[in-house]
This record gives C-alpha cells, sequence and structure tokens, in this order.
C-alpha cells in the first residue's frame, strides 16, 4: 500500500512539473541568446541531477544497511581511517566535472556578451533602455522615436541594448529573450539579444529598486522587420515630439501607462557614456553638457594615473 | 600566575603570550581593514569628478616630515622596549614620552595638512577622491589618536606600578600597535602620496 | 513636539502601533516579573557580569532564538502576502520593510548568533580548557552583539524599519531614495555586532591555537574546533571590510561624502563589491561550523570515527580560502566583461569539491556504522540530500551566462534557503538537541522533536522547491505582488502552506522545550549519547571550571578511547584553579555603544559624543584596573566534584 | 648609554630612512609607470618587513609561526580583495 501511495506522488509530481515546464518562461526561448542560457540549464539540470541521484543512492543504502535495529547485537563498526582510492575518487570526479562546467561557461560567457552568432554582420539596432522609478524609458536613437513602458522589436535582427538608469540600481529583463543586466546611473551597459520569432513577451526591471518595484514591468513585442518600420512611420506621423520639461516630468517617482514620442531624450540628457561617464560629470548629473572642455581635462588624467 | 623567568618579561606568564598572539591576529584583522582602504582608494582616485587630483593638493615637504615623524616614533619606541626589557625604567619612560611627542607632532602636520585642503576645496564632500582621501587618512590619523591617549595611560601605568609582568606586556603590545601604525604609514606615503604626486 | 516628530514611523499601521504596546507590555511584565521574584541580582550576577563561556553561549543562543521567531514571523508575513495574487495584506513598504529585516535578522543576529552561542559552548569544552584566552573581550563581544540586535530592533517601532534589502544596495540605500532613518538603523547596528563577531574571532582563534589539552595537536583536534578555527579565520579578514563598508555607507547618509551617490564621482558598483568582499565569506562563516556540528552528530550516532579526517580539514582550509575568491559571482549581471565572469565562475565552482569531499565523507562515515536514528541524527540524514540538491543549483548558479536568467529571481532565493536551511538551521537545531542534555541536564522529548522534524524538513521542501520554479517563469524576488495572469499563484500557494509547516514545527520545538522541562527525568547524564570528544568528558552540569584536572590527549577520539581503550584521560591531582573575575563593564561599555549608535541614527550628535566618551572611559578603566582574577581552591574543587560523583579517571 | 641604541635597532632605522629616500628618487626623477611602481612597491614591503621583523620582534615569539601564517594570509587577502576588486571594476569593465 505505501510503495502504491508513493508511486502515485511521484508519478503525479512527475506530470506536474512536465506540464509546468512547457510553459516555463526561460525554458521556453524565443531568442539565440535566451536559448544558449536554457541549453547550459538543461546540461547543468541534467549532471547535477546524476550527483544527487547518487548522493541519495548511498545514503539510502547505507541507512537501510546499518541501521541500529537491522543489526546484530555484537556488531561492531571497525575504526577506519580512510582509503586512498575512495578519496581520490571523491575528489577526481568533481574536478572532472567542474573542468566541464569551467570550459562549457568560458564558451557560453563568450556567446551571450556578444552578438548572436546567427546574426554576426547585421546592422544591430540600438536601443537604449533607461529606467526611472518606476519606469522603462526605450530610446531608438536611429529611428528617433521614443516609448515608455513598452518595446517593439523587430525579429531576426541583432538587437544592442544600451543600459542605465536615471535612480537606483536596476536591471533589464526579458527572461524569453535572454538574461538581464543591470542598469546604473553613471554608466551604461549594452546588453546583446535577439528575437527569432515574433510574439509578446514580458520584460521586467528584476533588481529592487523601491516602492514601485513589482509593477516596474514593460510589454515586449517582436515583429518583422517590415511590420517594425511600419509602427516607427506610424509613430513619426501620430507622436508628440519628446521635449526636455516633458521629459523630466516623466522622470518623477510614480508608474505611467505605455507612452510614445517622436526624438529621444539623449540629445538633451545624453546617456553616461564616453565623455558623459559617471566618473567624468559633476553635480549637474548626466545632464551637464555645458562644461565638457573642463571634464575633458580632468578624463585625461583618469587615462593617464589609472 | 605562573611566571616564567626564562623569557622576557612581557611574554613570561600564559596570559601575557595569549595577549601578544592575540594582538598579532588584530593586527591581521587590520591589515585587512586598511586593505579595504586602499582597494576603494584604487578604485575611487580618478573619480575626482569636479574637484582636484591628488597632484593638485599633495605637497612633499609636509608628507616628508609627517614620514620622518613617524618613523623616527617607531624607532624611538623599539628602544623603549628595549630599555624596558635591560629593566631601565626610566630610559623606557623617556622613549614612550618622546614617542607621543613624535606622534603629536606627526598629528599636528597632519591637521594642517587637512586644512590646507580644505582651503584649496578640497572637502570631505567634494568628489569621490577627496572622500575616500579623507576618509584613509583620517582612519590611521584616528589610529594615532587613540594610540596617544594608550600610550599615556600605559606611562602613567609604569610609573606608578614600575616594569612588572603586566606592565611589560601591555607596553610590548603598545609598541606592536604603534609600529603597525608605521607599516600602514609607508603604504600611505607610497599608494596615496607618491604614486599621487608622480602620477604614475 | 518637533524634536520627537523625528522618532515617529514613517509609514504606521495597525500592526506596528501593536507591536509598540506588545513591546512596551513584555517589557513592563519582565521588569514587574524579575522585581517580583527578586530576581535582579541573580540576572545580575549570574548572568550579566558573567564572563563564564558556558553562560555566554546560553545566552546567545537564547537571543538568537528569540531573532528566529522575529524573522519567522517576517517570513510568514512575507509568504501571507504571496500566496495568492493581487494580495493586499500588506502594502509594498511594508513589505520592503519585512524582507529587509528579515534577511538581517535571519543572517546576521539569528544563524551568527546561534553558531557564536554554540562555538562559546562546545569549544572551550572541546579542547579541554577552562575558558576562552579573553574571557572579558568574550562578554564584551556577546553584549556588543545583543545591543546591536536591539537597536536593530528598535527600528520596527522607533523610526522606520529599513526597506532597501539586506544587502542595502546603493543609491536605493542613499538619502536620495531612502531618506528615512532605516537604513541609519541598519548600517550602525551591523557595525556594532560586527565589531562584537571580529572580537569573537580573534579570541577564539587566540583560544584554539593556544589553549588546547595536552596532546592535542592540530592534527587530533575534534571536527567541530577545526571548523570553528576556519569560521575564525574568515570572520578576521572577512569583517574589517564590512566595518570599512558600513563606516563609508554611513558617512555617505550622514555626512554627504560621495562615496556612492550618483554624483560627484560616486560609484555605486562599490557598495555591492564591498558588500559582497564580506557577504560571501560571511556564506562560509554560517556553513562552517554547520559542517563541524554534523561531523560531530554523524560519527557519534553511527558509532564510527569520521572518515577521511585529513581530507575534511584540508576541505575546510580550502574553503575558508576559497571563500575571499568568489565574491563577483553575486553580481555577474554588473556589466564586467566575459573573461571576468568566467575567471569568477570557475573559482566558484571549484568550492563546489571540497564540499563535495565533505558529503561523501559523512556518507562513508555512516557506512559499516551502527546508525541510531536520534533527532539529531535525523536532522544530519536530511541535511545531506537537501544540502547536496541547495549545493548543485549553487553550481548551477555559479555558471554565469544562465546566471543571468536566474540574477534577482526566486531560483536564487530558493537556492541560498536550501543551503542554509538544511546545512545551517538543521545543523543549529540537531546541535542544540544533542548539546542541550550538557547545557541542562536533561534530555529533550525525542517524540515531540520527531515530530518537529518531519514537518520542518516536509514544510522546507514544501516551501522552497516551488520557487525554483517560478524563479525560472520569471518571479523576481523581492516583488510584493503579482498578477493573476502571471501563473504563479498556485506555486507561491503551495509555498506558503510550507511555510506554515515550518512554522508549526517551531512552535513544536518550543513546545518540546517546555514539555521537558515539565517532564523529563531531571538525572544529572554526562554523557547521554555514548559520544566520542572531549566535551562529554566532563561533568552535567558543566562545573565553572570545565575540568577539575585538564585531560591528556593522545588520539583523535580521545574520550572514546578513555571510555573503550582504557586510555587515562585525567591524570595527577587538583590543583588550585585560576579563574577570571565577573564585570560588569562589558555591559555598561555596550550600553555606550547603544547610546552611540542611538544617537547616531538620528543624528542626535550630543547623544553619540556621551555615547562615544562612555565607550574610552570603559576601555580606559579597563587599561587601569589591576584585576588577576582569583583562585578556586583544592577543597572547592574537590566539594564540587563529590558532588557530581568524581572524576572519571 | 651605548647599551640603549642597539645596533639592531638603530641599523634598522637608518635602512627604513634610505628606503625612504630610495622611494623619493620617483618623485625627484621622471620615469616610466613600470619602474616607479616597481620601486615604490618594492621599498614600501621591504620597510614594512624590517618593521615586522626589526622592531616589532615577529620572529622571537614561540608563535611566530602563527603570527607569519596570520600576517602572510591578511596580506594575501587583501592583495586578492584589492585586485579582485580593480579587475571587475576597473580593468574588466568596458567604459
Amino acid at each position: 500500500m505505501k510503495t502504491k501511495w508513493a508511486l502515485f506522488v511521484v508519478h503525479f509530481l512527475i506530470a506536474f512539473v512536465l506540464i509546468g515546464c512547457d510553459k516555463i518562461a526561460v525554458l521556453d526561448p524565443k531568442g539565440p541568446q535566451a536559448q544558449t542560457q536554457a541549453n547550459v540549464i538543461w546540461l547543468s539540470i541534467g549532471i547535477m541531477s546524476v550527483i544527487v541521484v547518487v548522493v541519495c543512492a548511498i545514503l539510502v543504502f547505507v541507512l537501510v544497511k546499518y541501521r541500529d535495529s537491522k543489526l546484530p547485537k555484537d556488531y561492531e563498526p571497525p575504526y577506519i581511517e580512510g582509503n586512498r582510492v575512495v578519496e581520490t575518487i571523491i575528489v577526481i570526479v568533481p574536478i572532472l566535472i567542474v573542468a566541464f562546467f569551467s570550459v562549457v561557461t568560458i564558451i557560453t560567457n563568450n556567446k551571450v556578451e556578444a552578438t548572436p552568432q546567427a546574426y554576426k554582420g547585421q546592422d544591430p539596432l540600438i536601443v537604449y533602455a533607461s529606467s526611472s522609478n518606476w519606469k522603462w524609458h526605450f530610446s531608438y536613437p536611429e529611428e528617433n522615436i521614443e516609448t515608455v513602458n513598452y518595446l517593439y522589436i523587430p525579429t531576426n535582427r541583432p538587437l544592442e541594448f544600451k543600459l542605465y538608469s536615471f535612480g537606483p540600481i536596476t536591471s533589464f529583463w526579458i527572461p524569453q529573450l535572454g538574461g538581464q543586466k543591470y542598469a546604473m546611473s553613471d554608466m551604461v551597459t549594452t546588453l546583446h539579444l535577439a528575437a527569432d520569432e515574433a510574439g509578446e513577451m514580458m520584460g521586467r526591471n528584476a533588481n529592487f529598486s523601491g516602492v514601485g518595484f513589482a509593477e516596474n514591468s514593460f510589454y515586449v513585442e517582436a515583429m518583422s522587420q517590415d511590420d517594425f518600420d511600419d509602427w516607427v512611420t506610424e509613430v513619426k506621423e501620430t507622436a508628440e515630439p519628446l521635449t526636455e520639461e516633458k521629459f523630466q516630468q516623466l522622470l518623477k517617482p510614480g508608474h505611467l501607462g505605455q507612452l510614445t514620442f517622436t526624438g529621444t531624450h539623449l540629445p538633451f540628457s545624453p546617456a553616461p557614456e564616453g565623455e558623459h561617464a559617471g566618473h567624468n560629470h559633476g553635480k549637474d548629473g548626466p545632464k551637464a553638457d555645458t562644461n565638457g572642455n573642463q571634464e575633458h581635462d580632468v578624463h585625461e588624467h583618469d587615462t593617464s594615473t589609472s | 600566575m605562573k611566571v616564567d623567568h626564562s623569557q622576557p618579561l612581557e611574554y613570561s606568564t600564559e596570559q601575557n603570550r595569549l595577549n601578544i598572539l592575540g594582538f598579532w591576529i588584530f593586527l591581521g584583522a587590520e591589515i585587512m581593514l586598511f586593505g579595504t582602504l586602499f582597494t576603494c582608494y584604487f578604485t575611487l582616485v580618478n573619480r575626482t569628478s569636479d574637484g582636484p587630483i591628488g597632484a593638485e593638493i599633495f605637497e612633499i615637504t609636509p608628507v616628508l616630515m609627517e614620514t620622518f615623524l613617524l618613523l623616527t616614533s617607531s624607532f624611538v619606541i623599539g628602544l623603549g622596549i628595549h630599555a624596558m626589557r635591560l629593566g631601565n625604567k626610566k630610559a623606557m619612560q623617556a622613549f614612550f614620552i618622546l614617542t607621543l611627542l613624535l606622534g603629536i607632532g606627526f598629528l599636528a602636520f597632519e591637521i594642517t595638512e587637512f586644512i590646507t585642503y580644505y582651503e584649496e576645496g578640497a572637502t570631505l564632500q567634494t568628489s569621490a577622491f577627496t572622500s575616500i582621501l579623507f576618509t584613509t587618512l583620517g582612519t590611521h590619523g584616528a589610529h594615532v589618536s587613540l594610540g596617544l591617549f594608550w600610550g599615556l595611560f600605559i606611562i602613567l601605568q609604569v610609573r606608578k606600578r614600575g616594569i612588572t609582568p603586566v606592565t611589560a606586556n601591555k607596553s610590548f603590545i603598545f609598541s606592536l600597535y604603534w609600529h603597525f601604525l608605521d607599516v600602514v604609514w609607508i603604504f600611505i606615503f607610497t599608494f596615496i602620496y607618491m604614486k599621487g604626486l608622480t602620477q604614475l | 513636539m518637533g524634536y520627537f516628530s523625528r522618532f515617529a514611523v514613517p509609514h504606521p499601521s495597525p500592526a506596528i502601533y501593536a507591536s509598540m504596546i506588545a513591546i512596551a507590555v513584555t517589557v513592563f511584565l519582565i521588569i514587574a516579573g524579575i522585581t517580583y521574584f527578586k530576581k535582579w541580582i541573580y540576572l545580575w550576577d549570574g548572568w550579566i557580569t558573567t564572563v563564564d563561556h558556558k553562560k555566554i553561549g546560553i545566552m546567545y543562543l537564547i537571543s538568537a532564538l528569540l531573532m528566529l521567531f522575529r524573522g519567522g514571523v517576517d517570513a510568514l508575513m512575507m509568504r501571507a502576502q504571496l500566496a495568492v495574487p493581487d494580495n493586499k495584506l500588506l502594502d509594498s513598504q511594508h513589505y520592503n520593510e519585512v524582507f529587509s529585516t528579515h534577511g538581517v535578522i535571519m543572517v546576521l543576529f539569528m544563524a551568527m548568533p546561534y553558531i557564536m552561542g554554540l562555538m562559546n559552548f562546545v569549544v572551550p569544552l572541546q579542547i579541554g580548557a577552562r575558558d576562552v584566552a579573553f574571557p572579558r573581550l568574550n562578554a564584551v563581544s556577546f553584549w556588543l552583539f545583543f545591543m546591536g540586535a536591539m537597536l536593530f530592533n528598535l527600528s520596527f517601532v522607533i523610526g522606520g524599519s529599513p526597506d532597501a534589502g539586506w544587502s542595502s544596495y546603493f543609491p536605493l540605500a542613499g538619502n536620495e531614495f531612502s531618506p528615512h532613518v532605516g537604513t541609519n538603523y541598519y548600517m550602525i547596528s551591523i557595525q556594532i555586532a560586527g565589531i562584537g563577531t571580529l572580537m569573537t574571532g580573534i579570541n577564539f582563534l587566540t583560544t584554539i591555537l593556544k589553549m588546547r589539552a595536552p596532546g592535542m595537536t592540530l592534527m587530533r583536534m575534534p571536527m567541530f574546533t577545526w571548523a570553528s578555527l576556519t569560521t575564525c579565520i574568515i570572520i578576521i579578514f572577512a569583517f574589517p571590510v564590512l566595518t570599512i563598508a558600513l563606516l563609508m555607507g554611513t558617512m555617505d547618509r550622514l555626512f554627504a561624502t560621495k562615496f556612492f551617490t550618483i554624483t560627484d564621482g560616486g560609484m555605486d558598483m562599490l557598495w555591492a563589491n564591498l558588500f559582497w568582499v564580506w557577504g560571501h565569506p560571511e556564506v562560509y562563516i554560517l556553513i562552517l561550523p554547520a559542517f563541524g556540528l554534523f561531523s560531530e552528530i554523524i560519527p557519534t550516532f553511527s558509532r564510527r570515527n569520521i572518515y577521511g579526517y585529513t581530507s575534511m580539514v584540508a576541505s575546510m582550509v580550502l574553503i575558508s580560502f576559497y571563500s575571499f575568491l568568489v565574491w563577483t559571482h553575486h553580481f555577474f549581471t554588473m556589466g564586467q566583461t566575459a573573461y571576468v565572469n568566467s575567471i569568477f565562475s570557475i573559482t566558484t565552482m571549484i568550492i563546489a569539491i571540497p564540499t563535495g569531499i565533505k558529503i561523501f565523507n559523512w556518507l562513508f562515515t555512516m557506512w559499516r556504522g551502527r546508525i541510531r536514528f536520534t533527532v539529531p541524527m535525523l536532522y544530519c540524514l536530511a541535511f545531506i540530500p537537501l544540502f547536496t540538491i541547495g549545493g548543485v543549483t549553487g553550481v548551477m548558479l555559479a555558471m554565469s551566462a544562465a546566471d543571468y536568467q536566474y540574477h534577482n529571481t526566486m531560483f536564487l532565493v530558493a537556492h541560498f534557503h536550501n543551503v542554509i536551511i538544511p546545512g545551517v538551521v538543521f545543523a543549529v537545531l540537531g546541535a542544540s538537541t544533542y548539546y542541550w542534555p550538557k547545557m541542562f541536564g536533561f534530555v529533550l522529548n525525542e517524540k515531540i522533536g520527531k515530530l518537529a522534524f518531519w514537518f520542518l524538513v516536509i514544510g522546507f521542501c514544501l516551501a522552497f522547491f516551488p520557487m525554483y520554479i517560478t524563479g525560472l517563469d520569471g518571479q523576481a524576488r523581492r516583488m510584493y505582488t503579482y498578477s493573476e495572469d502571471t501563473g504563479f499563484g498556485p506555486w507561491n500557494m503551495v509555498a506558503t502552506i510550507g511555510a506554515v509547516c515550518m512554522a508549526i514545527s517551531f512552535v513544536l520545538i518550543v513546545y518540546m522545550i517546555y514539555y521537558s522541562i515539565r517532564n523529563a527525568k531531571k538525572e544529572a547524564v554526562s554523557d547521554p549519547w555514548d559520544a566520542r570528544n572531549l566535551e562529554w568528558a566532563t561533568h552535567t552540569p558543566v562545573p565553572e571550571y570545565n575540568f577539575a584536572i585538564i585531560p591528556q590527549v593522545n588520539s583523535r577520539e580521545a574520550f572514546w578511547d578513555a571510555k573503550y581503550k582504557g586510555h587515562p584521560l585525567f591524570k595527577g591531582d587538583y590543583e588550585k584553579i585560576h579563574m577570571p573575575n565577573n564585570s560588569g563593564v562589558p555591559f555598561l561599555m555596550s550600553l555606550f555603544f547603544f547610546a552611540l549608535g542611538f544617537g547616531l541614527v538620528f543624528s542626535m550628535w550630543y547623544l553619540a559624543i556621551c555615547g562615544l566618551i562612555g565607550v574610552f572611559i570603559c576601555m580606559a578603566h579597563r587599561s587601569f584596573e589591576q584585576d588577576h582574577g582569583r583562585y578556586i581552591s583544592v577543597e572547592e574543587i574537590k566539594e564540587t566534584e563529590a558532588k557530581y560523583g568524581g572524576t572519571h579517571k | 648609554m651605548k647599551e640603549l641604541f642597539p645596533a639592531k635597532q638603530v641599523g634598522g632605522f637608518v635602512f627604513s630612512l634610505i628606503l625612504t629616500g630610495v622611494a623619493l628618487l620617483v618623485y625627484y626623477f621622471n620615469m616610466s609607470r613600470a619602474v616607479g611602481l616597481t620601486i615604490l612597491t618594492l621599498t614600501a614591503f621591504i620597510q614594512a618587513a624590517v618593521q615586522l621583523v626589526v622592531f616589532m620582534h615577529a620572529r622571537e615569539i614561540e608563535d611566530s609561526k602563527s603570527v607569519f601564517t596570520t600576517i602572510y594570509y591578511a596580506i594575501i587577502i587583501a592583495l586578492v580583495t584589492i585586485f579582485g576588486t580593480l579587475l571587475c571594476m576597473i580593468w574588466g569593465w568596458n567604459y
């Protein structure tokens, strides 16, 4: 009876997990980077389950065989210092596993930190994604449009996200396209992604950033390049221009719906990269552009002394 | 309390040996403390924002004076411990007092230096660089100031109670502390001042 | 009123008002109770001024248990809030405060002191010493931790709790985004407790290096002592980093320095870096003593010596060193290049190797043993598979390409609870049951203990395994709510049910203690488990001098060999014993620290300066004080030994 | 009077002064970054070693093994922290 129940529970759990896995975002990739990561995850789950099974098997064996109640009354456990061979095995095998994983990790690190292999050579779409409490601003400098809290991207083209923040550290994450990366206030990080197929996705800030954090998510839609171009044209025809004044209003803490503008905030509030990087600018924050010369001097000290 | 006469007075009891080893381990932690400050200093040294860089505010003369004063005081307290081992209470006290005077001299130079920095517009709040500069120097300076009081207490105790296993132990541990502050200063001198002045 | 308005909680709720009243009532009842039963003098002489490592250990344990319940209530509140989608039980601000305090309390004010308590009680007994190297400093350590914990808990009712997470990343924790005093509390209370911990590290390292019984070479030390030694090394070199990080954070908040600010060259990455330079070794500060405790319990209940002693020691030493080489894996996603991430990925995975060796050695210790399923042993047996799962998910997290997907999600939350709960919590609960007879002279009830154990294990699995799945499905950690269409609902409900099971288990543990105090046979048993190491060679309860005669050690399991191979442990005659005097100064000094901390939190400079002067006066007092301790005469020893039934020879 | 000034201590002091002087060369003469930093690092560590051995009597304590282990361990961990931090915040970061 007991075994029957146990079997039932195990079956039930396996079925439950399998049904669940179908829809698990990270394991349901829509782009090459997420695919790489999902592969690593499945590979590590596979090898790691073997280790867990081996440990559990030894444990069960030992517990069944050497439990007090099963042993003869006069059984006295021996004194065993250790065994060279056994100890070598339990050192060597983990070392081999770690060595294997090290190779995997070096290869995949370089993969996810570069333009996806399949789309190499193509001109990437550059999107400046900046966060403010608790919104995401997406600037398309080449298309010269800007959106808030939603992101339209073309499929089959490399995407280069330039991330930074107007406040606390946030983390830009679209699970189905690839892993996250931090957006910080005084420097720009780069995230390489790409979408293989059209579809709707969830994106969010994954790093805790205060009261409005839970709702700090955005809507992502991948579409063909043609649809994307149509959308850009449509935006340019219909959307209001983004003024500095308007942008300052948008930065105020709070939540906003989805907004669309022509023009980006980059001309009047440049991203903290290059000359505008955090370690160069002064009291005025990312906006300080007027005393560029003076800053440049400081910058030269930087390179000479670091 | 068992006293082992084959060893110098400061090592002569079990508790004394424990104290000295414990203090060495504490110095290990202090190395890490200053190591962290140096970590932060090296990370932030170029983040000068609108404020001055090191070469603009550092001056060689006061730095050399501070170095000389602290080096000498470290030497003098070494002589003090030597005198203590010879049992020469008078010489020991003289050396300890001289050490503290040199320490006060060092602090005086450092404070003047800080005032100059402030006058030149490099304050604690100017930039990440000045913040970490003042914090690193200040942590060392605070250690020296604390050492002055500690040394004074020990001189008073030696004066009143003579050179006993207890006071010898305390004096020796204080000397370790003082030498250590000199070691830290060597690194400050090298990696903050010399490196900053020469802009290497 | 203007003066007092700073103490107001910025975001009050009925729960906070209720706690204010509850705290006031409890404090009043405690004071009234002590006064009514005339226990003030007993409390002062017996506990507050004590320098006895055993009593300090027990005080650590009591404080840790109290903090466990505070942190546990936080956990329950979080789970209750997340049980169903769009729940309105807590609002965002409260949820943020709750998870921040939960993290800080569980790591720094529960797990750490619990470990410190066990170290305090067990290590001197295990190495055959009469006390630690610096008994007075030990009292200072405890009281600093205690005052730090009290200061931190005060934030709940005065001024508001910290709400920037237990890692308090800047600039979120800076003045601009966290204007109320919560984060000041965080910085200063951890600083105070951290100074205490650093002193404990120095104290115990000196003790273990210098005060071992004659014949106990380093390679004959019991496993828990080895674990404590390596832990102390990590403490000594990790905590100064925290000291500096907190100092810089405090200065940013109180004196407007520019370390981690957005403007003027400040670098928010540096805080994350410093925090984890300390934070990763801190994880091993928790887990190494836990490994040590398992290595004590498993041999005892397998009736066998530990398998592969040398490799066990080597792996702990390696872990203590490697723990300093891996910190960057906490922020793989911060924008370093692929090669930096690869380096730290590999160092992180390397740490799994010594840990794996330990797991297999424990398994082989049970092999050909004679396994008894007592409560402490059950915790060890549950630890092995569960910790293995936690460990292998750790290796998964270490692969930085995949970490981009796990980072900041419930997967990560599941992982570290999966190592800390089976690792540390099971260890301390098992060890408390194991050492309970030595501490209090009676054995805890097995039946209730086993029931609590099963509730805990099943509750744990239910609570944390679903998080692996929701994490991979995109549930970020620290989200106070989620919408229905995310599909996280059912899994979170399971997790909440698990949390309730764990809560029941802790209630059962309290009931077990109560029941055992009432019903257990109070006959002094000095060796109830047929154990193997020196801590069981002395009487129960342990006399204040621990051992009337310092034991002579000539093997790794001195007490076992004394029992079964007839090696004489206690040679020679009684001699007068030197013991340190009690002192109220440590307590007083930590009170001044408390005043200093409270003054700093609220920028009340006069109070802070007074506190600081008080601290210096205490230090000066210590410098001038002539305290040579006292002697316990041979007659007294004879009397005590006769009362307990004589020294085994 | 002479016995109060042992040769070992005086020698150590003079040596320290010389090392400081050598470090000063970097200030007074123009030299490349590599040479300058090497001279500074060497003089600093040698001077620290002189303090440790000559003045702090680190060798004569019966636990000198423990003492040196502690100091070496501290130095190694401090260096790991310094260079590791620079690696992930400065050198290994794309500005």
